[in-house]
């Protein structure tokens, strides 16, 4: 399936670029004179021709820095570039591929290796720390900036004022941000959202035994009351006639996994308040941790009564299974990031179509951590789930070549192909990306495309943000946050001890890394949270 | 090229392996050494050997030192009682394994191997592994490779225990001829058979508790015991030892008046003695010393008789299948003229007179 | 038991623990052909039957389209265990020899306790050691190498070649030693000569277990590499993804196995033969 | 033997130094960094004296997964004894198709651990796993396996069975095949039944071999993290967290260098007294002597 004359003509500007270099030693970093570009601009991009795995899609190459076009024009032969990612295929695919294209288009030769999630964190991070050049480039959760930021190089002007960079919608660009710096390069969106079954939730006969049988509409849940309620109705039932048993929410909750961002997706409307500022998961002035506090503690209220919602091994869901419990259809709603979505409207998926994104569930009252009361009012909290960002190592002897390895990975023709491809997990991240036109073309329903986009966009849109704990030391308040959620839904304490326990670990985590430390960190994202 | 142990020791654990052993080993000789199972021959080889490490003494070879040589460099081949041979190489390469070492050509390794297996009938073997013989002839192999090298020390262990009754008696006759035949080679060959160390020796040492009791010609140490010790390790079945009195012209043991004085004893005071008597110089009678039958073993022509007189044990040899029961009360009528008459501390002081010996007979 | 009854009752059992044994290999096998539909369908088990079979999962390994590629891991793979398992056997079988042959005495110290010291490095929890052999490999410029991999890998086998072989050396009668010396062989020539050539069932056992922890070893490999030294498991594990490729994952776990399974068809041979212990009598 | 001194040391110290220069460092770091504060935000030698050890007193969840480790542990390498003894017996002699067998029978322990667990997972999978859907199909109850303590215990004994039996069987069937034929055949010529011969001849002679395949297997299970990590990450709640996974999460994955250094000393000390305690006990429980 390879373009024989594409291939020749790398191999021939290999030629020259080796004659042209000499024998000038290896690897090491230099400008080369730039060559002649491989592409026309705006000439027809597609990932076809790397196996029938990848959607036939064609997009055209948007001019710019970052374009195939601009790209091939660099000459980094006899240079290699290493690169971490995420395991294959969730971000870990896109790293690869963009690699293999990299390598063709600029003679470089590019090592990726792929980690699963458990190991990205320390395999990344002991290099950095002992102070060897392991990876040039890195992929990772971006909630991780606290751990990072002091390693990393920050990203050059040049690509900042890149098109594509400019697009990057505010909350992307503030989530790569440290200390004033943007030391992230955005690769990736990611927020959490509801997703539910709309063959089952807009089907009339159902409406009406729904309403006959609780006395309410039956819509897309605007609380997780609602939520819990739609869910226990269906949950049991057979809902597609396949003579299996249909089930009423998946959400991840298996202990190590990605739990702790499930339960602060229920926790933010109880505990976002949006006139209470200084800080979410700590009160910024004393570090006091807040987790143990009535809205978090209504919230693991919530997911133990959601229990029997839950399919079956749905208390020991990995992300993987919730993605292929609602995207294969066991399950009615679920919420998370944007992969089960784009699964379920993989063109092969039997529930395609038959979906919308919404909000995630908010709540009728709020508590008020300053007037220790309930405030009765409705409130919504859409939740930035760190995403997948990208960066490259201070101590990387090939930075440039490095960013333009990331700017040629989300050039507007990569990230747009990206997108369509569910197992890669990116998800839009630019305001471009918010066009209901360009998912039609994929193949989706008007309405299903309309809900998906005005769902993400309107996040953006909100003023009652709520951020993930981007601190040192984040992993360890995780892993202790997630431990009582387990505790709690494993029936082996109350919610109220479990995550007074969770927050007593938080408190010692804190004074092991120095409150200091973890407050300067901290301001950080608390700017963001009360930010209008 | 004689070798000389000198006040060789050994205590393991408090028990003396090798107690002050001092022997000296001629070449062209075969000196047998015979004794009970852990009298210390094993040890005794191994230290010749310089398997052993002994606590004191020394060893020398035509005078020189031999204790600060290292194995490998002793010019001894030893055989085991365990017919030990290299698993992995076939008959001929056990054979030529210290031939190979040597540094010999393919010829002569060739011409030693087939004259060493034709020297133990295993001509047409070569090929074989070890595990695919037969006990006897894996030890007939064992002995080859030992006999292909020209050592001047050639030590065998027991080499014939751990056979049947039959291939024991066949291989310790090939064994005459074949070591008759070697030359100036010092042969140590230890055996808990009086059999097998009359016939084979041409010097035999008494072992007894780590210790050499006797040193001398089969006939000699046949005949002239030292002490009750030797008599029982040199005789099978072991000599009969019982204490007794001389009163008056007659032995009496147990009570008994057991038979008149002969002419050999009858210079002796009267007194306390140990007696000594070969089995076959026992028979049973209707008159003699009384004892109870504790254990009748026949073997083919001969029966052997175990009776308790008083607390003594005594072993009748006797012709012939005879009907005894256990319990049986039987009078034991002791040949006055084989009479060994040893003091109380067991050195002897009277040997009956031989007229014609029977080496090895029972 | 009643003798009529036996043979039913033995191949009945034998039967049942074979379904156990294969039963997760049959799983991959039948997961291996599938796509995420069939997948999240439910449990199916036949092709064609319950389920449309793809051979995607074993093109991906093969570089395919959000697969991997095996074959560079593999290399790696069989290099480091190869390596590593002749080091620490050849290292192994000598200590081996000498713990079996000669007494020790240092201080309190004797040849069971260093058997023990051997031994006990097994009991290390792995995680222990990872980070100060990070910082060791950094020091010596090996992170990232093969060299660096062998040199961990030693220390994993090591011990593990030293137990079987001391207790397979004491298997071997002294006798053949002593034989040796007194035909002439210095004390190596002897090991070499006589105890080695009849050691070859205990070297194939020892040689399986080094090859079985050498070739999945995961997690030593995994954190002192980066990208230069892919072994064959980090290869499969870069597939546990969050959305995990389960029917790629089945396909790799099956394609590792393989080589392994030609060795334990070799350990076997020495098994029927009956010589694996003891293989002197 | 005269001559052999010196020789001794060059066969041993080859392996012994190797093993001691590799692992004498990580040893002393281990100890050293066990008294410091060495953590993910400030990887440090300081010096806290030993602060880590005295909050490892109060670490319920480390003494707890101690507790379960020799549940976890010591049943496991029972089930694998018994069974791999059982299987080593079944195809020691006489049996139709038996090279196929031991074949078969030895494959599991060829896996990649983690690898293996994943494919486990699949199967262990509530929804969409064949183990539950097999047992719809035989009309019992499916079991939440990997969420409750008592099924996600069984599941990792499972594996770990699965795993390591065949270790156990290979270790047995060598052992089986070297026995001496002599005390059978006298076992035979006395009429002894099978029972009576298993356990007067074929038992106390395969002790040995028992006592050292046991202890080895307690040696590795007691590491037991990767089916862990894979199936339950420790779930439901702690309640198949074993040492070696908390080890993992703590050392690793949080990186808390200095006091998973310092439980893991603990750890060590106690594996050890631990092993030799039992080994001396099986020891003796099976009479042996001189056993190295």
């Amino acid at each position: 399936m390879r373009n024989n004359s594409y291939k020749g003509m790398i191999a021939a500007a290999a030629v020259v670029a080796l004659t042209a270099t000499g024998c000038t030693s290896q690897d090491q970093p230099e400008s080369k004179p730039d060559r002649p570009a491989l592409f026309k601009p705006g000439e027809e991009i597609s990932y076809r021709k790397y196996g029938k795995d990848y959607p036939a899609t064609e997009v055209k190459d948007v001019p710019g820095p970052c374009s195939y076009e601009s790209i091939s024009r660099k000459d980094y032969s006899g240079q290699t570039l290493k690169i971490i990612s995420h395991a294959v295929p969730v971000i870990g695919e896109p790293t690869k591929l963009h690699a293999r294209q990299f390598e063709e288009i600029t003679g470089a030769k590019v090592e990726v290796v792929n980690v699963p999630f458990g190991e990205l964190h320390q395999k990344i991070l002991t290099p950095l720390q002992a102070g060897q050049p392991a990876y040039d480039v890195m992929f990772y959760p971006s909630l991780w900036i606290g751990d990072m930021a002091p390693y990393l190089a920050p990203v050059p002007k040049e690509y900042l004022d890149t098109p594509g960079m400019k697009d990057v919608t505010k909350a992307y660009m503030d989530v790569a941000t440290w200390n004033g710096k943007v030391v992230q390069y955005p690769v990736d969106g990611d927020r959490h959202y509801l997703k539910v079954r709309t063959d089952v939730l807009k089907d009339p006969e159902r409406q009406a035994a729904y309403k006959a049988a609780t006395g309410k509409d039956l819509r897309t849940p605007k609380t997780w009351a609602e939520y819990q309620e739609i869910a226990a109705f269906f949950s049991g039932k057979d809902l597609d006639g396949d003579g299996k048993p249909n089930f009423g929410s998946a959400e991840v909750t298996k202990r190590d996994d990605l739990t702790f961002s499930a339960f602060i997706s229920r926790a933010a409307p109880y505990v976002k308040h949006p006139d209470v500022k200084g800080g979410l998961f700590f009160d910024l002035d004393t570090m006091k941790p807040l987790i143990n506090t009535p809205g978090f503690v209504r919230a693991l209220d919530d997911m133990v009564k959601a229990k029997s919602t839950w399919a079956p091994g749905g208390a020991n869901f990995g992300l993987g299974d919730e993605i292929f419990s609602f995207g294969g259809g066991q399950t009615l709603m679920s919420y998370s990031w944007d992969d089960a979505f784009i699964q379920a409207q993989q063109p092969d998926s039997r529930i395609r179509n038959k979906i919308e994104a919404a909000a995630l569930p908010g709540s009728t009252e709020v508590y008020n951590r300053t007037t220790k009361t309930w405030d009765k009012k409705p409130n919504q909290a859409p939740y930035f789930t760190w995403g997948w960002t990208s960066a490259v190592s201070k101590a990387s002897g090939h930075q440039k070549m490095a960013f333009d390895y990331l700017c040629f990975f989300s050039n507007e023709a990569n990230t747009a192909l990206d997108l369509t491809v569910g197992r890669f997990g990116v998800n839009p991240y630019r305001n471009a990306h918010f066009d209901a036109a360009f998912w039609e073309k994929q193949g989706w329903d008007k309405d299903v495309a309309k809900s998906y986009v005005q769902t993400l966009s309107g996040m953006e849109k909100s003023t009652n943000r709520v951020f993930d704990l981007r601190v040192p030391g984040v992993n360890q308040y995780m892993s202790a946050l997630a431990n009582g959620v387990a505790a709690a839904l494993a029936g082996q304490k109350a919610p109220q001890q479990a995550l007074d326990e969770a927050a007593r670990e938080w408190s010692k985590i804190t004074e092991q890394i120095g409150k200091d430390k973890v407050r300067d960190a901290y301001r950080n994202v608390v700017a963001l949270e009360d930010y209008r | 090229m004689t070798l000389s142990a000198t006040d060789l020791s050994l205590t393991v654990d408090g028990v003396d392996h090798l107690k002050s052993v001092t022997a000296t080993f001629e070449p062209g000789r075969l000196h047998t050494v015979i004794g009970r199972t852990m009298a210390g021959k094993t040890t005794l080889l191994r230290a010749l050997a310089g398997l052993q490490e002994v606590d004191s003494g020394s060893l020398t070879r035509d005078g020189a030192d031999l204790m600060r040589t290292p194995v490998w460099r002793r010019d001894t081949a030893m055989v085991y009682q365990q017919f030990i041979n290299y698993p992995h190489l076939s008959v001929f390469g056990n054979v030529a394994f210290p031939l190979r070492r040597q540094g010999l050509s393919r010829d002569e390794i060739q011409r030693r191997v087939s004259k060493s297996l034709a020297l133990v009938g295993l001509t047409g073997f070569e090929r074989r592994k070890p595990s695919q013989l037969s006990g006897g002839q894996q030890q007939r192999v064992a002995v080859a490779r030992a006999l292909a090298r020209g050592t001047g020390i050639l030590l065998l262990d027991e080499p014939l225990a751990n056979l049947d009754y039959k291939l024991r008696e066949q291989l310790r006759d090939e064994f005459k001829t074949l070591f008759s035949d070697q030359g100036d080679t010092i042969v140590v060959y230890t055996t808990t058979e009086p059999a097998e160390a009359m016939m084979l020796g041409d010097v035999v040492l008494v072992m007894h508790e780590g210790r050499i009791l006797q040193v001398g010609p089969p006939q000699e140490v046949f005949e002239r015991p030292a002490t009750t010790t030797v008599a029982s390790i040199i005789n099978d079945p072991p000599m009969n030892i019982f204490p007794g009195r001389i009163e008056g012209g007659q032995v009496t043991v147990a009570g008994f008046q057991a038979t008149h004085v002969s002419a050999h004893l009858a210079q002796l005071p009267d007194g306390a003695y140990q007696f000594g008597l070969r089995a076959t110089d026992v028979s049973l009678a209707s008159a003699g010393v009384e004892g109870a039958v504790t254990f009748v073993e026949i073997s083919g022509s001969e029966t052997f008789v175990h009776a308790a007189v008083g607390k003594t044990p005594f072993v009748i040899q006797i012709e012939g299948i005879h009907d005894v029961a256990l319990g049986d009360l039987v009078k034991l009528r002791l040949r006055p003229e084989r009479l060994y008459a040893f003091d109380e501390k067991g050195s002897l002081v009277r040997t009956p007179s031989y007229d014609l010996v029977s080496v090895g007979g029972r | 038991m009643r003798p009529r009854l036996y043979p039913v009752f033995k191949y009945t059992v034998i039967a049942l623990w074979a379904c156990f044994v294969a039963g997760p290999f049959f799983w991959a096998m039948t997961t291996s052909f599938k796509d995420a539909n069939a997948v999240q369908g439910g449990a199916t088990y036949l092709p064609w039957i319950q389920y449309q079979p793809t051979a995607t999962g074993w093109r991906n390994i093969f570089g395919g389209a959000g697969g991997i590629d095996v074959i560079q891991p593999f290399l790696n793979s069989a290099i480091v265990t190869i390596a590593a398992s002749a080091i620490s056997l050849v290292l192994g079988s000598l200590a081996a020899y000498a713990l079996s042959r000669y007494r020790f005495k240092i201080g309190f110290i004797k040849n069971s306790d260093i058997v023990f010291f051997f031994v006990s490095q097994r009991i290390m929890p792995p995680v222990v050691l990872v980070i100060p052999f990070f910082y060791l490999l950094q020091w010596a410029g090996l992170l990232d190498t093969i060299a660096g991999l062998v040199i961990v890998t030693v220390a994993l086998l090591l011990p593990i070649a030293v137990w079987v072989m001391v207790d397979f050396f004491n298997g071997i009668p002294r006798e053949i030693d002593e034989m040796a010396m007194l035909d002439g062989c210095g004390p190596l020539q002897t090991f070499v000569r006589a105890i080695l050539p009849n050691s070859l069932p205990g070297l194939t056992v020892a040689a399986m277990f080094c090859a079985v922890f050498g070739w999945n070893d995961f997690f030593f490999a995994f954190r002192l590499t980066f990208t230069e030294v892919q072994t064959l498991p980090q290869a499969v594990v870069a597939l546990n993804s969050s959305i995990p490729p389960w029917w790629t994952l089945s396909a790799a776990a099956l394609f590792g196995v393989a080589p392994l399974v030609l060795l334990a068809i070799w350990v076997e041979r020495y098994l029927s033969k009956g010589n694996l212990s003891g293989a002197v009598r | 033997m005269y001559g052999l001194r010196r020789h001794k040391s060059m066969f041993l110290l080859p392996g012994l130094l190797t093993l001691l220069l590799i692992i004498i460092f990580p040893l002393l770091f281990t100890i050293r960094v066990s008294f410091s504060g060495w953590n993910v935000s400030s990887p440090q030698m300081d010096f806290i004296a030993g602060a880590n050890y005295a909050a490892m007193l109060h670490d319920s969840r480390f003494w707890s997964a101690i507790m379960r480790l020799i549940l976890l542990a010591g049943g496991t390498v029972l089930i694998q004894y018994v069974v791999g003894f059982g299987m080593a017996l079944l195809v020691w002699r006489d049996v139709r198709g038996r090279r196929f067998w031991r074949v078969l029978f030895l494959v599991p322990m060829m896996t990649t651990p983690v690898v293996m667990a994943a494919i486990w997972q699949m199967i262990f999978h509530e929804s969409l796993g064949p183990l539950n859907d097999l047992l719809g199909m035989l009309g019992l109850t499916k079991v939440a396996w990997l969420t409750e303590s008592g099924p996600a215990l069984v599941a990792l004994m499972t594996v770990e069975v699965w795993q390591w039996t065949p270790f156990m069987f290979l270790l047995l069937l060598a052992g089986l095949l070297s026995l001496p034929k002599e005390p059978f055949m006298a076992a035979a010529i006395d009429g002894a039944d099978v029972w009576r011969t298993f356990w007067k001849v074929t038992f106390p002679l395969m002790a040995p071999v028992s006592v050292a395949a046991v202890i080895i297997r307690l040696i590795e299970a007691s590491k037991l993290s990767d089916s862990v990590y894979v199936l339950t990450s420790g779930g439901p709640g702690s309640s198949t967290e074993t040492p070696g996974y908390y080890l993992y999460i703590q050392g690793l994955r949080d990186q808390q260098t200095g006091y998973s250094g310092a439980m893991s000393l603990t750890y060590l000390v106690l594996m050890i007294v631990t092993l030799t305690v039992v080994a001396a006990m099986l020891t003796r429980a099976l009479k042996l002597k001189g056993h190295s």
